[in-house]
């Protein structure tokens, strides 16, 4: 095992590998920017040093500042966190050659996994289901038409080199696709200086699900069931559950075997997110893969039972999948994790500044993950996440229940946080039926 | 004790020919004395009477970041004003000479000129070399051979000529 | 179910009460004394109420005071907590005749827990193991003798009207009886003006152990396994944890279901603790009953993942065991709370004050129930008991680990606290190993 | 302590020649005291009298230590020097009368003897009556028949005789 791990990271993460690492008796070396002299990762740390100013490329981003940190404490691993180097190939790479463990997928799976078409046509060989659609360009109409035969309405035609909503165009009858095709390749022509486009299925309401997996350096991978992650606004999680009211056992364990033998066969290990996009069937499309913890990893432990980030630093140092998780993954109960930002709840805009009063709740079944305190200045340089608050219960029922009271006791002052836009969801009846999908916080904003 | 009011307190009267200043609000009874301005520059004097005083060290000091060596908490900074401070701009294991054996780039006393190599900073096996940015004589010097150097630590302090 | 709840009490236990209330969705009602104006309860309940000056005496023990409150605010039910009023019959009583819903055991069973002498032949003719002993005062040292052959060796021979150690008398072997036999019979008439002197089994390294239960109105009464209370100072608890590795399945079994059928036999319901000594055979020795739920019940709520509180509530409300329970009862991993009181941790000098700075650990297996905050005064009137740190882990080892983590990183400034004794336990060997009786403590301070 | 307050009464008074200025408003209450300018140093004095500030308290003013009195937030009682309170000894309900339809006890204006009975307060269906601990006029009656009083709260203001 690691005598002494460095956590290149900071706020909650950092307080969250410090706390495992504690667990394991591992010696903990925490990094920080002029910024976060008074972060609480600092102080959990048995040891701290300061790598550069406030400025993230400069500091957290900094790779030889963060390996020499490594070098002259004399730290043995490396714990990315998740964000900044996380999943960056080339650090992990660094780590190797500079007889640094790092706490995470090997170099070669990042890679892989960070270029989005070759981790589509990985999975897709290994038999992971995939959006339907044409993935490469199309160099006619006549494809294109070919191409709706197999894939069905509705469909969307997006512009290869595109982004942005440009290029795009939905088409939901077989009509609409020769005028939809030309208006889009004109549209991507103009927008991108390049007319290709192709196709895809269209989801109308698509939900967020994702499987979290661990894998050992011998080739074993285990799924750990999934999480519900639609309430989100432009991509940005806010609350995340698990299990998700649309996965069945059947599904959940169809899908897990698949991305189990999926993700050995292409040598994967240490913790991963595979991403799916749900459609209105209940049938599950791989998206991506995410090559590190996630923040929203807790509700899988609450359900599950296995502290992920302590079997990060278990598989990483070698150990077998077969010691460190039970024989079977049991999913015990319903967990809601949501997340409390520094901001502003109406207009999003983020909300740095000095936290004059914080007291987060306690009691049954919550946990509160979190590296902020009562008169801690909230910096402005990094991202606003301030608190996870997580709640554990028997049933969905019970979690939402012990997740309101939760957040009507939770007291942060001086700063403006997510807390009454969290309590408005927690009081909608769509998110209290279960019926919501990733449009749903763009319509309750729209109420 | 409400830190916080008394800090408000000083605040407010801070740019003010204020004096003297009471305040009593229940129980807490706050009350400043200072000299009348352009008396002598002795700084404000602060009474605070309320029930407890605060028996553990303040939060805010325990929070301050433990070194690498486990000394102080800012990096060791020496405030005189005289001096042109030499901080490390990178973290890394700091070398008095150039390799084992040889002498010291500068000794204290030395007279540096601007871009004079005072020492290295060894990062990722890589030998940095710290350069005068002032010329003039070298004060001090705050770190020892070997030891290892977060960013921003103080290493010399430069009397500019 | 109750619409509005009333809590008669104080400090994290009326928290734990309210946040049960609220997940139920139950409106609350919390009562203060002039001393508590700024507390958390206050602030966490739907509505508050003054009831009196500082002195408990005069609010929180105040029975007119607490029943008008209730009827004035239009409650229709009080939970107790514990202490103040919790074991008071008459005040269950009152609430009663004022229609009021007392949550709680019914006064009969109160009142028959209350007379330990009563309670004791009550539990043994129900079958529950009695330490073995006279019970009554010996007419004569004939009769020590032949009760001193019954009971066995070593025996301690206690004045019946005594306490404090006066009149008492450990004998090791039979030739010592005679002489101690007088000894005790002299101090106690000269301590106590009453020389009547009674045997008992004496307990060299007694462990104490409890069992948890509840029981609803229609007579069924369930236990929930035991809680391992041995971490005492003079009769203070300190630290608690489930299970005890010291009770196996067999005997946890074996004494639930004797408990299950004495408590149904006597009517007793909702929440209770049945105490007992283990000797060093491990056998277990019934001492009391307490009619209440207790400081202690998180560890028994993390391990069996049942909400004691929230059952209460139900059960005072009419439902049925089998309603709010699982079929059985399975202990999953391991849980310790250790009670962060406003004391001096070497001299035990309560430490009232005001808490400059309050930063509760947070994240997995970690809970604190607790009614601190930054800047909250410790009034001087109550009890010390400023936090309860509870960690659940999969098993005692991680459990252990978890809780000096979180001891480790929890702040409380401005006031003294148990929290470094607390540390000196979770570092000793004998605790470490679970091999400790009710007299570990002393034997840890004398070091 | 309401800073803002105290911040515009000095702001207020700092260009003019003011030497003495008190303002009630509410159970506010600042009065302000400083020696002409130019001439010696003493100081501006600030007094601030506090009660409790609003009913429904901001929960930075709920997390206000009390000191072990409990005087740092009292329940509404609104502050007048010359008034003597009376405050409920008990939590329950305010009967102005001894039966519903017969006459108040006590009207605002009128004279009481000490020992005087001014209302009731029904707890636990038993009816206290409440005497005038002073004679005098009662001046003000802070509390409408049949609402639920708690413990301390203000029910007359009586001006003493």
């Amino acid at each position: 095992m690691f005598e002494k791990v460095l956590i290149a990271n900071r706020g909650e993460i950092a307080v969250r590998v410090i706390a495992a690492c504690k667990d394991l008796g591992i010696r903990t070396v925490a990094v920080y920017s002029e910024a976060d002299r008074s972060a609480l990762h600092v102080r959990h740390a048995d040891e701290a040093l300061c790598i550069g100013p406030a400025k993230a490329a400069d500091s957290y981003l900094n790779v030889p500042s963060v390996i020499s940190a490594a070098e002259i404490t004399g730290a043995d691993a490396i714990h990315p966190g998740y964000g900044f180097l996380a999943e960056n190939a080339a650090f992990a790479e660094v780590c190797e050659v500079s007889g640094l463990a790092f706490i995470g997928p090997p170099s070669h799976a990042i890679r892989l996994m960070g270029d989005k078409a070759r981790a589509r046509r990985a999975m897709r060989e290994a038999g992971v289901p995939i959006l339907p659609g044409t993935e490469e360009a199309l160099d006619s109409f006549d494809d294109a038409r070919k191409a709706s035969e197999d894939i069905g309405y509705p469909l969307i035609i997006k512009a290869a080199a595109g982004g942005g909503g440009r290029g795009m165009r939905v088409v939901r009858q077989s009509k609409d696709l020769e005028s939809a095709y030309n208006q889009a390749q004109n549209e991507a022509a103009a927008s991108f200086s390049c007319a290709d486009v192709y196709i895809e299925k269209f989801i109308d309401r698509p939900r967020h699900i994702e499987f979290q997996v661990l894998g050992d350096n011998y080739g074993r991978v285990v799924s750990l069931g999934e999480r519900e992650c639609s309430v989100q606004r432009r991509h940005q999680k806010l609350l995340e559950e698990a299990p998700s009211s649309r996965v069945s056992a059947e599904l959940r364990d169809r899908i897990g075997k698949t991305i189990e033998g999926a993700l050995s066969a292409i040598g994967y290990s240490n913790a991963g997110t595979v991403e799916f996009l749900m459609d209105e069937q209940g049938e599950l499309h791989f998206i991506e893969l995410n090559a590190r913890i996630q923040v929203e990893h807790p509700v899988t432990e609450m359900v599950t039972g296995v502290d992920l980030v302590k079997s990060q630093l278990l598989l990483a140092a070698g150990a077998r999948i077969e010691d460190i998780l039970p024989e079977t993954i049991e999913i015990k109960g319903h967990a809601i994790e949501c997340r409390i930002n520094a901001e502003n709840p109406d207009t999003f805009a983020p909300s740095a500044g000095l936290i004059t009063k914080f007291v987060p709740p306690g009691g049954i079944g919550v946990r509160v993950d979190s590296a902020a305190y009562s008169d801690w200045f909230v910096p402005p340089y990094y991202d606003s996440l301030v608190a996870k608050l997580i709640v554990h219960g028997p049933n969905r029922t019970d979690s939402m229940a012990r997740m309101r009271r939760a957040l009507d006791v939770f007291v942060v002052e001086g700063i403006h946080t997510s807390i009454p836009l969290q309590q408005r969801i927690l009081a909608d009846e769509g998110f209290i039926g279960g019926d919501y999908d990733t449009h749903f916080i763009e319509r309750l904003l729209s109420r | 004790m409400n830190l916080d009011h008394i800090k408000e307190l000083l605040e407010l009267i801070a740019d003010t020919d204020v004096t003297e200043l009471e305040v009593q609000d229940g129980d807490e009874k706050i009350r400043i004395r200072r000299k009348a301005a352009g008396a002598d520059d002795a700084p404000p004097y602060v009474v605070v009477t309320s029930g407890m005083a605060s028996v553990a060290p303040s939060y805010q000091d325990a929070l301050q970041a433990p070194t690498p060596g486990g000394a102080a908490a800012e990096p060791a900074a020496p405030a005189d004003d005289d001096l042109v401070m030499v901080k490390s701009p990178m973290v890394g294991t700091f070398y008095e000479s150039a390799s084992p054996g040889s002498p010291a780039f500068v000794d204290i006393g030395d007279t540096v000129e601007k871009g004079e190599t005072l020492c290295i900073i060894e990062a990722m096996k890589l030998m940095n070399e710290i350069e005068a940015e002032v010329s003039g004589v070298v004060a001090k010097r705050f770190v020892a051979n070997g030891e290892p150097i977060e960013y921003g630590q103080a290493l010399f302090g430069i009397r500019p000529a």
